[in-house]
């Protein structure tokens, strides 16, 4: 239950599924190549309740829908600041430097701007892999410092966010890529009233919907994105091969399985900072300058599936344990190591993963002009006005 | 999560031909109640409601808290319902049942929803200060019909209830003890009453009023019909179960509205019978008995 | 669902108490607050064995730096198992593994409930990731095996102002205590891993201004710095060389694979360097 | 904000401009998801609700224990019962209403919607057929405008139906409303068909479900004050819109069944020869 339900399959059938995945190149149940992400239909902006919405469905029939309503909320005030602003007698000298204080600040006290639920029918929305689902989608929304910053109106008030992610059909896959890419979606869709008021004065908007400007900005000429909220790509090692979007079934032998959270690192981002480790890279055009917001470890339900008995530890099979019975009783490590041995066995992973394997499947996340670029491109030609 | 045992077959068959002779086992007819009885605790707002061994009940309470932020204007008035272990090994204790949602439910929609209790009465200082009401529903034997036992309970705890008397002198606020003021009742609207109707057999054609808990067991399908005694419907809640006729759904409300007027007369009753125990010998007799000998001196 | 077993605290907000400042607070603005070399972690204390009527159980403590009302991290584990499934469960041909990490109410600056909040939920299922690679699983079919973890102290600086400490980071370093002191109660426990696994965070951080060139320190206390610009909270296995759980959060430009790796590199360290505590400590309880 | 009935007695005309028995738009489909066993898609006005039955199926592990949604609604005893479960998960959005209003999962409307959606199938259900199994329906509202419960039960029939388990007949469900608040003790007051939002907070109503063309009332919900006597009103209006549904529902489920045939994904089997194909 921890990253997707128990998978129904067979030892024999993991052991097969594992060995003709771990071939060069692997061979996927459902004929993709290892970087393939399955073929999906998505369209935005079902739900005219909303601010932004979007739905996306793959092949396989999981279907997600995310809903984004907005909400202007009453900044709270730090203390030190509060001090300084009830007593109304501040100068400008002090306001400044509270300000930049404040902005400074802006990326940490004010992640709950945001509030990402995520319902998976059949589980409990305080289920651990619910809560695992929700937490990771939100952190790597959060670590993009520059996406709390857009819900800011002024010192006073501010827009509170509300991701609804709701999947709609059964969990049939882990379903991280889905919903991942459904929010990044609906959040491209968004929209927020324009603003009429000025300054700290109490905000008053523009009613007129059209006039409403995208949560994330449009080049007005070009109509492309600047900038894209954060992507989060699952990606799974077995063998020597690295695989994206895994399904249910392949998940189910990964030996190690990531979330990796990317975003788009542009050049409006560039300008306000960081320009000098930029540079280098901005010479290089084409691709996308891809920035690494975060990761965690996806626990593999490899781990929970039931082990095989070799032939020559099964009883049943002819092969009495006459050498075993004895020593396996004392020394319970004999018969683990042997059972290792057996080619064709399936016995569930062990351990952890290397290092050098977990920077290898990050590396091939992040490298120039691969799966992210892929994914982010696809993104960008679905129609999110 | 233990369960009810079910009652066996034969015992279901039993009960079920019994009733296609229109025979109850315990010789009741169809749409006769089983003996009710209530008494009053010592204190204000205790009522403990017994329906053939159904037992039930309710405890109100009232304390000073805040207003929702929301409802500035408005107290604030709460129904809790529990259904311990010891009505039965199937409720657990935290864990909400089905049973228990749907008691709190039609409870809250009976008593809460119809605006019996006029909650802008309970509100004290506007967005400040109110009073929360709250009703402690327990269930101490379950036999059958408990949401018709639940609802009576807490109508009369409601109804007995005396909340501690205030006064607003240039915004201080003054609640008062029993000792120096006497505690006033709570602004009562109207007194609902639930009627359930329970239908049995393949076509719903039988149906009978408060079911003992075998009859709860065997029974296709039921209706909680909610109703004062001026013939307001307040809430009917048939949540699936087998179909019924139209036509004899509107006949279960005609009657239901009669069971309606004798439970709430039968309250009325009890409720004059305990202020006449209560005021012998209670604070308004001892102001009497000096007034009386005021002409002495 | 609202708490209703327990008196919770009164309705409406109650504010942190704040104090004055005191000369601790302009080094801290300075950025000069850690006093360590970037690749030395905190002094800790463990023992082994402090719940009797547990299967197994650990006490966990970092030292506090010193400065006034600055807390360091205090765990509690115990583990209770293995032990039968309860018979409603399916069967298993493994342990089954579930992990509570819960803040006392009093743990952080912000009062916790008694339930668990999200954040709490996460941990545990990081937890759980971490452990799942060091237990010998099959070793124990059709049983289970709790692992309930107080976070008795925060690890967190009173004296800054609420918004300036930013608990996200504070929960890696308070993962990395709990995945160390679950790993001893496990060995207490005994309860067959592998290896030990402990907890090691490593984080990018920038000391002086924006402009500054970031580097890298092991066992961050994020208010003893400016900035941090992103931190990873590692389980790992010393002997067999693996990484069980890697959790990462930041900001890191793509194009600079090298400051991820590096930052792996040291989480790695300080997990070795927490893991020489460990198993000092349970050749102390077996001794 | 009150709603304004004073000018319903001059034109006869609701607040959206419908005369009292008509129904708002219904727009439905069968088979949105390919990966479910059954599926369905309902609009009751701007009520939208989705629909996604899994199921006959093996139990799964019990998860959540009687009080989540994971097990919420559920009828029946599960595996060891000769009758299939119907466990019902109501999904309401964050997002579905105008002000975003959160519902946790301890919510006591939601879980009784899901009481009576249980229960209302299961008593429609051939679940007879399937012991010892689960039928698990799973319904997601993406935006409310009065009449949710009964869009649910509509659009589970719908699902049920393509999800090919065998039910007595369709229930269909709508709502009826009565015309001037409670208050008004107005003889003269009108029923009204297919309450919208507005409308249900402002009058009294209830939502009645009935099995197919008969006049059985399989579900009635009345959560409002109202006169006895208007209930007969009332109830009578309800059940003519539920015919109506039911008109529409089967119009939809003979168009999805032609296409299908017509597309080649079915044969036309014996089974399938009374079928209209024109």
């Amino acid at each position: 239950m921890t990253s997707s339900q128990q998978v129904l399959l067979s030892p024999a059938e993991l052991s097969y599924l594992h060995s003709s995945l771990s071939l060069t190149p692997p061979i996927r149940p459902d004929g993709r190549s290892p970087t393939q992400y399955r073929p999906l239909s998505a369209e935005t902006g079902i739900l005219p309740g909303t601010n932004g919405s979007a739905r996306i469905c793959f092949a396989d029939g999981t279907e997600a829908i995310v809903g984004v309503k907005a909400e202007v909320e009453k900044t709270k005030r730090k203390w030190d600041d509060d001090a300084v602003y009830t007593e109304n007698s501040h100068n400008d000298d002090e306001e400044q430097q509270q300000d930049g204080r404040g902005e400074a600040s802006n990326g940490n006290g004010n992640s709950d701007w945001v509030e990402l639920t995520v319902e998976i029918p059949g589980y409990r929305d305080d289920d651990p892999s619910t809560v695992f689902l929700a937490q990771m989608l939100s952190e790597a929304l959060l670590a993009d410092g520059g996406f709390i910053k857009k819900l800011r109106i002024n010192r006073r008030f501010h827009w509170k966010l509300y991701l609804d992610i709701l999947l709609i059909s059964p969990p049939l896959s882990y379903p991280l890529p889905l919903l991942s890419l459904t929010t990044h979606l609906a959040l491209l869709a968004t929209r927020l009233p324009r603003l009429k008021s000025e300054g700290d004065e109490d905000p008053f908007f523009d009613d007129d919907w059209a006039a409403a400007p995208y949560l994330y900005s449009r080049n007005p000429t070009t109509k492309r994105i600047a900038e894209r909220p954060p992507v989060t790509l699952l990606v799974m090692a077995v063998g020597g091969n690295i695989i994206f979007d895994p399904s249910k079934e392949e998940l189910a032998v990964a030996d190690v399985a990531l979330a990796v959270s990317i975003g788009d690192a542009t050049t409006s981002q560039r300008s306000q900072g960081e320009d000098d480790r930029m540079d280098v890279d901005s010479g290089n055009s084409g691709g996308r300058n891809l920035k690494l917001l975060s990761i965690r470890t996806v626990d593999p339900p490899s781990r929970l599936t039931p082990p095989g008995v070799a032939n020559a530890a099964n009883s049943a099979y002819g092969h009495a344990q006459v050498v075993n019975t004895g020593a396996n009783q004392k020394m319970p490590e004999a018969r683990q190591t042997e059972s290792e041995a057996v080619e064709g066995v399936w016995k569930p992973p062990r351990g952890g993963a290397k290092a050098i394997v977990m920077g290898a499947l990050v590396q091939k996340v992040l490298v120039r002009g691969g799966v992210a670029d892929e994914v982010l491109d696809a993104l960008e030609g679905v129609d999110t006005s | 999560m233990p369960r009810e045992a079910e009652p066996s077959l034969n015992e279901k068959n039993f009960v079920l031909q019994a009733l296609q002779d229109s025979v109850r086992l315990d010789g009741r007819e169809l749409e006769e109640y089983r003996p009710l009885a209530l008494t009053f605790g010592d204190q204000y707002g205790v009522a403990d409601v017994t329906l053939g061994k159904t037992r039930v009940l309710a405890k109100a309470s009232a304390e000073l808290t805040v207003p929702y932020a929301d409802r500035p204007l408005d107290g604030i008035f709460n129904i809790a319902t529990e259904l311990s272990p010891m009505t039965s090994p199937a409720f657990e204790v935290n864990r909400p049942t089905e049973t228990e949602v749907l008691v709190s439910r039609l409870l809250e929609k009976t008593v809460r929803r119809s605006g019996a209790l006029d909650t802008e009465s309970l509100c004290l200082v506007a967005g400040q200060k109110c009073w929360s009401i709250r009703v402690d529903v327990h269930v101490l034997s379950h036999d059958g019909n408990l949401i018709d036992a639940a609802c009576f309970a807490v109508v009369a705890a409601l109804r007995h209830f005396r909340k501690p008397d205030t006064s607003m002198e240039g915004g201080v606020l003054t609640v008062y003890t029993p000792a120096e003021r006497e505690p006033v009742p709570l602004s009562w609207l109207h007194s609902p009453f639930c009627v359930t109707w329970s239908f049995f057999g393949e076509e719903g054609d039988i149906a009978l009023l408060d079911a003992t808990w075998m009859e709860e067991q065997v029974r296709s399908g039921s209706c909680t019909i909610s109703l004062n005694k001026h013939g307001e419907i307040c809430q009917i809640a048939k949540l699936g179960g087998v179909p019924v006729e139209a036509v004899s759904l509107l006949q279960c409300t005609n009657i239901a509205l009669i069971k309606a007027k004798d439970l709430s007369s039968k309250l009325d009753n009890w409720l004059a019978e305990d202020a006449k125990r209560r005021d012998k010998g209670g604070l308004l007799a001892e102001l009497s008995a000096e007034n009386d000998r005021v002409p002495d001196m | 669902m609202a708490d209703r077993r327990r008196i919770n605290g009164p309705p409406g907000s109650t504010i942190p108490p704040v104090f004055e400042d005191d000369a601790g607070q302009p080094e801290i603005m300075n950025g000069k607050g850690r006093d360590r070399a970037p690749n030395t972690i905190r002094k800790m204390f463990l023992k082994t064995g402090v719940t009797p009527s547990a299967s197994g159980s650990a006490y966990l403590e970092f030292e506090d730096s010193g400065k006034s009302g600055v807390s360091g991290l205090k765990l509690s584990c115990t583990v209770h198992g293995p032990r039968s499934l309860p018979r409603s469960s399916p069967f298993s041909p493994h342990i089954v593994l579930s992990a509570h990490i819960k803040y006392a109410p009093f743990a952080t600056k912000q009062r916790r409930g008694y339930l668990r909040d999200p954040s709490e939920r996460d941990l545990g299922t990081h937890l759980e990731t971490a452990l799942r690679g060091a237990i010998i699983a099959d070793r124990w079919p059709k049983s289970g095996v709790d692992i309930i973890i107080s976070i008795i102290e925060g690890d967190q600086d009173r004296e800054t102002s609420k918004s300036q400490g930013d608990e996200t980071w504070d929960m890696m370093n308070a993962l990395s205590g709990c995945i160390t002191v679950a790993s001893a109660a496990l060995a207490d426990a005994g309860i067959d891993c592998v290896d030990t696994v402990a907890g090691g965070v490593a984080a990018l951080v920038q000391d002086a201004g924006e402009d500054s060139t970031p580097r890298i320190v092991v066992d961050p206390i994020p208010s003893d710095h400016e900035k941090v610009l992103g931190a990873c909270c590692i389980a790992y296995l010393p002997t067999r060389d693996e990484v069980t759980n890697l959790w990462f959060k930041g900001d890191l430009p793509a194009s600079d694979a090298g400051l991820y790796t590096q930052l792996v590199e040291n989480g790695m360290q300080a997990s070795r360097n927490a893991n020489r505590v460990l198993v000092e400590c349970l050749g102390e309880a077996t001794s | 904000m009150p709603l304004d009935t004073s000018t319903y007695s001059l034109a006869l005309l609701r607040v959206d401009g419908r005369r009292w028995n008509e129904l708002r738009r219904i727009h439905a489909q069968i088979r949105t998801q390919a990966a479910a066993d059954g599926s369905s898609y309902l609009e009751m006005g701007h009520t939208k609700v989705m629909c996604v039955v899994t199921g006959p199926s093996e139990p799964g592990p019990r998860r959540g224990g009687a009080g989540g949604t994971g097990g919420g609604g559920g009828v029946g005893a599960g595996g060891q019962s000769k009758d299939a479960e119907v466990v019902v998960n109501i999904v309401i959005a964050g997002f579905s209403s105008v002000d975003r209003k959160r519902r946790g999962r301890g919510d006591k409307r939601t879980l009784e919607m899901q009481s009576t959606l249980a229960n209302t199938l299961a008593a429609t259900l051939h679940t007879h057929l399937f012991p010892h199994s689960q039928i698990n329906i799973s319904l997601h509202v993406l935006s409310q405008d009065g009449s949710l419960l009964a869009a649910l039960i509509n659009a589970a029939t719908l699902a049920c139906v393509d999800a090919g388990i065998p039910m007595t007949d369709y229930v269909t469900a709508c709502t009826a409303g009565s015309t001037s608040t409670y208050a008004a003790n107005d003889e003269g007051a009108d029923p009204l068909l297919d309450l919208n939002h507005q409308e249900e907070q402002e009058l009294p109503g209830l939502t009645v479900a009935t099995l197919g063309d008969s006049d059985k009332v399989v579900a009635l919900v009345c959560e409002s004050r109202v006169q006895i006597s208007r209930l007969e009103g009332m109830l009578a209006v309800g059940v003519d819109g539920c015919k109506q549904v039911r008109e529409i529902l089967d119009q939809v489920i003979k168009a999805q069944g032609q296409k299908m045939i017509l597309d080649g994904t079915v044969d036309k089997g014996t089974g399938l020869n009374d079928m209209d194909l024109d």
